[in-house]
């Protein structure tokens, strides 16, 4: 266990990291936004590449900035649960309510 | 107790079965059922999309550049908190006061945004009760709100602690735990970014 | 007395209590006005047909599984001054997997009829169907018959082997519709458009109500279903397209008109009487009302003494009940609007 | 030395014994605290069950009105859910949970403190309702939008049941972060995850269930508050809204909320009977991994609740699936227990009476489960009696008689005394005959078409003989339970005599002397196997291994003990306890400090509520804002409180 803590610590990423991990935060939200001026291009495109680029700007805040990505397999699995069930329930509510 | 001084500079972490500390994880087992909190109201949010008998209507109200300053903002103030965490990690509280008061200003931004968002609605006739999009947006973004300002209390009772003294690097745990909280409300803004302002109808 | 034969005697005398519950049990249920096991239409009874082999199925499991704790309690108890460590077994993997396949089993055979029937019971009927609009109303119900253009209250009248489609509506809460013997429940939604179908097949009477908790008086948003042949069912038809008779020929009739129509005395504010200025849609459209065989959402057979009951004080007859008199009728004005109402035939 | 460093301790907050249990942070007091409030709580509902029976002994009956009626069922149901069963399992949450899994305290002693206080405070708002003409009348599942509109609901009694729900679900939320942090992080060394009690277990399968549906009660409840308060549009079919949201909303919790009430009580029963067999737990992977799975199964059967709503062949087909597929894990569960019974030396005390009629009232309760499983038969017996009957085989015939199980189980560890065996033999054979005689006759009621939840029928229905049994077994059970209160009180009065392990006990919280001292365990404890103390009793025969599965950030060491053996080390030594116990006079045997900021949150808390509530009374109601902030300020400073009080969390360190 000890020897798992400080692989745990030394992975640990520095300010440097933090900074680029926002760069590239910012880079996708201003793709999304973009994407806002470029419905008509898009059109069908437009409802997967959003959630694709949220989903990605949501695991590198959890990954990096929560650090799960480092943290125990336990917090992941169970904050991964929570998403889960939430997701899962929201899926159903959508098909259940046909949108 | 002699032999204990051994494991006494060893973080409290070490104390628990797991070797993770109790407060992050009740931070995180709390997380994991906010899931559920915002889950339940973004698919009400999401069943009621579009389903407003009158208006105004999502897209005759919703200011996008706008609200992507917004989130912008909220982003910048994550990233001010890890660098906050770090600071107080590697004992250098100045930078983590520095970086936590930026953060705690970051958020109370977003929540400034947020109000003056709000009174444009409801200079345009967007109230709670006109229809369902203001029922149901109002209700989740005030509720996003108020996880904000819940946030922003606790940072800035972090910063004062720290002040008189009684928040050394020795517990940057409890800075960790705040910031958990803190990420988590902005990746909550992220969806909500993008499934409410985002995805056209 | 030892606590070997307390046990056992209380075990006996518990059994045997039991016994008649369930004896008696199984002579005494069913045969009431709404028991499901004497099906009448066609959705109730291929419900029923269902139920009669899982329920057999259930008792089958209910007494193994008995049988096989008693049968344990009693073969491997502790004798007084036993004092015995059994064998410390942790388990078998092969019966797990075993009692793990048999329920599976079961419930797969349970499954396929059970989905099957579900499909078929939503089954859309075919051009020739009755369609009758149903509106759940705190607490009473309204029919309408586009097709014929009738619209009555608390008495459905539908026709021998005809298939029905009923559409379910509400103007307030959420209520359920049930007639037990002809179908099972759906529930009236408002803005939903449920649907539910069936054919009655016996003629006759059967009652039903809400089955969904929807205010103070759900216990009494009672209704009646009156199956009919086609030739009783057209003549009912044609009774009910009649307008209103313009004035009764008798005079207390007469006058109970003039005071159902006054105004001030806010019956028509609630209620229509077709051809008239009553054009009320809150409470039950009363055009036909003599014709009925019940009134006050099922709560009273239609008698004039009823009727008068009820004009007097509704609220004791059905306390909470939506109908507010504007002040206490008189005896004189409560005969004269009963034989009014009992007059609209 | 461990007494005298206690002594010390103790002195420092030595307080009037009513300071002591306002302020104390001692699970095992806290345990106390819940037992005895949803006990009293029980007797209310019982009362309230008493009143329905009576007003449906005879047809056409005006006992009771309408309104009064509504009211009774509404809160009938609302205080044996929130009041009575989930407290109950959270007394023995509290007291058992840690001396299972040989800790010295929860994770976080002063927010088990605050569970309780919320969930009293919040239970004595629901309760106050009755005082103001006002109780809940909407029944407990509260659909929308009956209840969302202040139209169709006018008066104060769906806020009241709104705002004491909300402080509830607080309560709730907390406790079950509590133990979840404890179970996972607080295990004596060697006790691996798949070493610990099946109560341990279920209870922490609870918690997650807990802390996963409750959040959609929560959301939902505030869009009825936010309907009734603000003119918000939720329900409100005018504006487009769709009542049935709520309904998903409360089933995504309400069906979670099944089996939060009765996998606690399937624990208890897996704690039981191997005690009264000697026999460890049949299959224990099995019924652990059958609880896992129903926990994970039941957040996709929700809308089994909502058959005849109408929400098309293809919902309803899946979720009769998912509900059938929940029944598997449920049978395994119930042949598991039959195990366990078989080839045992089965000692018929009241524990395991209660324990062994609980496998055949809950397997009746299970079977017609699996009826409404079926849509189409739900069709004709959803919202009838047959569902009445049903769900009571599950929470009276499961939890309940299991509950019943655990007091005579576990009173001699909580109180030092032995409850009285004659007078719960008695308890036991009136309450199964009580019970069925209430219940059973219900069944009959469905056949014949009764449907729930009205306040009278008619004569010529056909209902009236088997209403007038079920009424008759009701009495008979209310007298049933007042025995157990009676045996209660009379082992109270008799000296604290009970041995430390009546019943040849096979967990852990047998091994310390009944009742416990303050600190439980004078050296925390060493597992070296499931059935840890039964293994220290009788040899390693049973050993499975000592302990070598454990592994990377599961392992444990024992900073507390350096001197006690590891896991590694353990086996062989008999008493691991006696062993550690000479090593070191444990000066680091402290104790958390007793606080008033637990109850003063919990307070403020339900001031919030009562604000709100004031807030939509005629006479009160520009109060009704001030007394809210009022609230928030006494939560607010409670908490700054709270922060700066000088103490360590963990109460074991």
């Amino acid at each position: 266990m000890q020897q798992e803590r400080s692989v745990v610590e030394r992975a640990h990423p520095g300010p440097a990291t933090y900074v680029k991990v926002a760069v590239i935060l910012a880079i996708v939200t201003v793709i999304e936004v973009a994407t806002y001026y470029l419905v008509d291009y898009l059109q069908a495109a437009l409802i997967p590449i959003l959630l694709v680029l949220s989903a990605a700007k949501f695991v590198l805040v959890v990954g990096f900035y929560m650090h799960l990505k480092f943290d125990a397999p336990l917090l992941r699995g169970m904050f991964a649960w929570g998403m889960t069930v939430a997701i899962g329930i929201t899926l159903a509510m959508l098909a259940l309510y046909k949108i | 107790m002699s032999d204990s001084t051994a494991v006494g500079h060893v973080p409290e972490a070490h104390h628990t079965t797991t070797g993770i500390s109790h407060n992050k994880m009740l931070m995180w087992a709390f997380l994991a059922s906010d899931c559920m909190f915002f889950g339940s109201l973004i698919w009400v949010y999401m069943v009621y999309r579009g389903r407003s008998l009158e208006g105004p209507y999502t897209q005759e109200i919703l200011n996008i550049p706008y609200t992507s300053v917004s989130a912008a903002v909220l982003l910048l103030s994550s990233l001010a908190m890890v660098l906050a965490l770090h600071g107080i990690q590697h004992g250098d509280m100045r930078r983590f006061r520095v970086w936590l008061g930026a953060t705690a200003a970051l958020g109370a931004l977003f929540l400034g945004g947020q109000y003056f968002e709000f009174t444009e609605f409801y200079h345009h006739g967007l109230t709670l009760e006109q229809n369902l999009f203001g029922t149901t947006f109002f209700v989740l973004t005030g509720f996003h709100g108020t996880h904000v300002g819940i946030g922003i209390i606790w940072l800035v009772t972090l910063i004062l602690m720290s002040l008189f003294g009684r928040l050394t690097p020795a517990n940057a745990e409890r800075v960790e735990v705040a910031g958990l909280y803190w990420h988590f409300v902005d990746i909550v803004w992220i969806v909500i970014f993008t499934l409410v302002y985002l995805i056209p109808y | 007395m030892t606590k070997g034969r307390l046990w056992k005697r209380s075990l006996v005398v518990g059994l045997l209590s039991l016994l008649p519950t369930i004896a008696s049990g199984c002579a005494v249920i069913g045969g009431s006005p709404q028991s499901v096991n004497r099906p009448a239409g066609d959705s109730m009874r291929k419900i029923w047909d269902l139920f009669v082999p899982i329920f057999w199925l259930s008792v089958l499991v209910f007494v193994l599984v008995t049988a096989i704790l008693l049968f344990a309690l009693w073969r491997f108890r502790r004798r007084p001054g036993e004092d015995r460590r059994p064998e410390q077994l942790h388990g078998n993997t092969r019966l797990e997997i075993a009692w793990t396949m048999v329920p599976a089993i079961i419930l797969a055979i349970i499954a396929v009829p059970t989905l099957s029937l579900m499909f078929e019971l939503d089954r859309e009927p075919g051009p020739d169907a009755l369609t009758v609009r149903v509106i759940g109303h705190q607490w009473w119900w309204e029919f309408q018959y586009p097709e014929y253009n009738v619209v009555t209250a608390n008495e459905l009248h539908l026709v021998v082997d005809r298939p029905v489609r009923l559409e379910l509506d509400s103007v307030d809460v959420i209520h359920s519709f049930w007639i037990p013997r002809l179908s099972g429940k759906r529930d009236v939604i408002p803005n939903w458009d449920n649907v539910l179908i069936f054919t009655p097949e016996e003629v006759g009477i059967f009652p039903g109500q809400c089955a969904e908790f929807c205010g103070i008086q759900h216990a009494n948003m009672k209704f009646r279903v009156v199956v009919q042949t086609q030739d009783e069912f057209d003549a009912w038809i044609r009774q009910q397209q009649q307008p209103a008779a313009e004035a009764p020929a008798d005079p207390l009739a007469a006058r109970g008109r003039e005071i159902f129509l006054t105004p001030a005395n806010a019956c028509i504010g609630c209620h229509t009487v077709a051809g008239t200025q009553a054009q009320g849609k809150v409470g039950p459209d009363l055009t036909h009302v003599g014709s009925r065989g019940i009134i006050a959402g099922g709560v009273l057979e239609n008698t004039p003494e009823n009727l008068a009951r009820w004009l007097r004080n509704p609220q004791a007859v059905k306390p909470g009940n939506k109908m507010i008199l504007p002040r206490q009728l008189t005896d004189e004005e409560i005969e004269a609007l009963v034989a009014y109402l009992m007059s609209l035939q | 030395m461990v007494e005298s460093a206690l002594k010390l301790e103790r002195a420092r907050y030595e307080r009037s014994a009513l300071v002591e249990w306002l302020t104390t942070v001692d699970h095992k007091k806290i345990g106390i605290l819940y037992f005895w409030t949803s006990l009293a709580f029980l007797l209310i509902g019982g009362l309230l069950a008493l009143l329905i029976r009576t007003q449906l002994i005879v047809p056409d009956n005006t006992f009771l009105g309408p309104q009064a009626y509504n009211e009774v069922f509404t809160m009938h149901g609302t205080i044996m859910i929130f009041l009575v069963v989930m407290p109950l399992n959270a007394a023995f949450f509290n007291f058992f949970v840690p001396l299972m899994i040989g800790a010295r305290d929860v994770a976080f002693p002063r927010l088990n403190a605050f569970s309780y206080w919320a969930f009293l405070f919040g239970s004595l708002l629901l309760l106050s309702s009755f005082l103001f003409g006002a109780a809940p009348d909407g029944g407990w599942f509260g659909y929308a939008n009956l209840t969302s509109s202040r139209l169709y609901s006018p008066g104060l009694n769906i806020d009241f049941w709104v705002m004491g729900l909300q402080v509830l679900g607080v309560a709730t939320l907390a406790s079950a972060l509590n133990f979840f942090v404890t179970i996972v992080n607080m295990r004596a060394p060697g006790m691996s995850l798949m070493r610990m009690p099946v109560f341990v277990w279920m209870t922490l399968v609870t918690a997650v269930l807990i802390l996963l549906a409750f959040p959609s009660l929560t959301v939902g409840l505030v869009m009825i508050m936010f309907d009734r308060y603000f003119g918000t549009n939720f329900f409100n079919p005018a504006a487009g809204g769709d009542p049935v949201i709520w309904q998903h909303l409360f089933w995504i919790f309400g069906h979670p909320e099944v089996y939060i009430l009765i996998l606690p009580p399937m624990g208890m029963i897996s704690e039981i009977l191997p005690t009264f067999s000697r026999k460890p737990l049949f299959g224990y992977t099995f019924v652990v991994f059958a609880g896992i799975v129903i926990a994970f199964l039941s957040f996709g059967v929700w809308a089994h609740h909502m058959f005849a709503v109408g929400l098309g062949p293809v919902p309803n087909a899946v979720f009769a699936t998912t509900t059938m597929l929940i029944a598997i894990p449920t049978g395994v569960k119930i042949f598991n227990w039959l195990g366990t019974l078989w080839g045992g030396a089965i000692e018929m005390k009241t524990a395991l009476l209660f324990a062994a009629s609980f496998i055949a009232m809950f397997t009746i309760g299970g079977i017609s489960g699996v009826m409404h499983a079926s849509v189409p038969i739900d069709y004709w017996q959803t919202d009838s009696y047959f569902v009445v009957a049903h769900f009571h085989y599950v929470l009276f015939g499961g939890s309940l008689l299991a509950i019943f199980a655990a007091i005579y189980y576990w009173f001699p560890k909580m109180f030092g005394r032995m409850l009285d065996e004659r007078l719960g033999k008695l308890h036991f054979w009136l309450t199964l005959i009580g019970f069925n005689l209430t219940f059973f006759p219900m069944h009959f009621l469905g056949v014949d078409g009764m449907p729930r939840r009205i306040y009278m029928y008619s004569a010529g229905m056909g209902w009236d003989l088997w209403n007038l049994v079920a009424s008759i077994g009701a009495y008979l059970l209310g007298a049933s339970t007042l025995l157990l209160f009676v045996n209660m009180l009379k082992t109270l009065r008799k000296p604290a005599d009970a041995p430390a392990d009546p019943w040849d006990g096979r967990t852990l919280e047998w091994s310390i002397p009944s009742p416990p001292p303050a600190h439980n365990f004078d050296v925390v404890p060493v597992v070296r196997g499931r059935d840890a103390f039964w293994i220290e009793k009788y040899g390693a025969e049973e050993v499975i291994g000592p302990a070598p599965e454990r592994h990377g950030a599961e392992a444990g060491h024992n900073p507390q003990n350096p001197h006690n053996p590891g896991p590694g080390e353990g086996a062989g030594h008999d008493q691991a306890a006696s062993h550690g116990a000479e090593h070191h006079g444990d000066s680091r045997i402290h104790l958390p400090p007793p606080s008033w900021f637990p109850l003063t949150t919990g307070a403020g808390l339900t001031l919030m509520g009562i604000g709100m509530v004031m807030h939509a009374s005629d006479t009160l109601g520009s109060l009704g804002f001030p007394v809210v902030g009022l609230g928030i300020a006494m939560v607010v400073v409670s908490l700054l409180g709270w922060t700066f009080e000088p103490i360590h969390e963990e109460g074991h360190a």
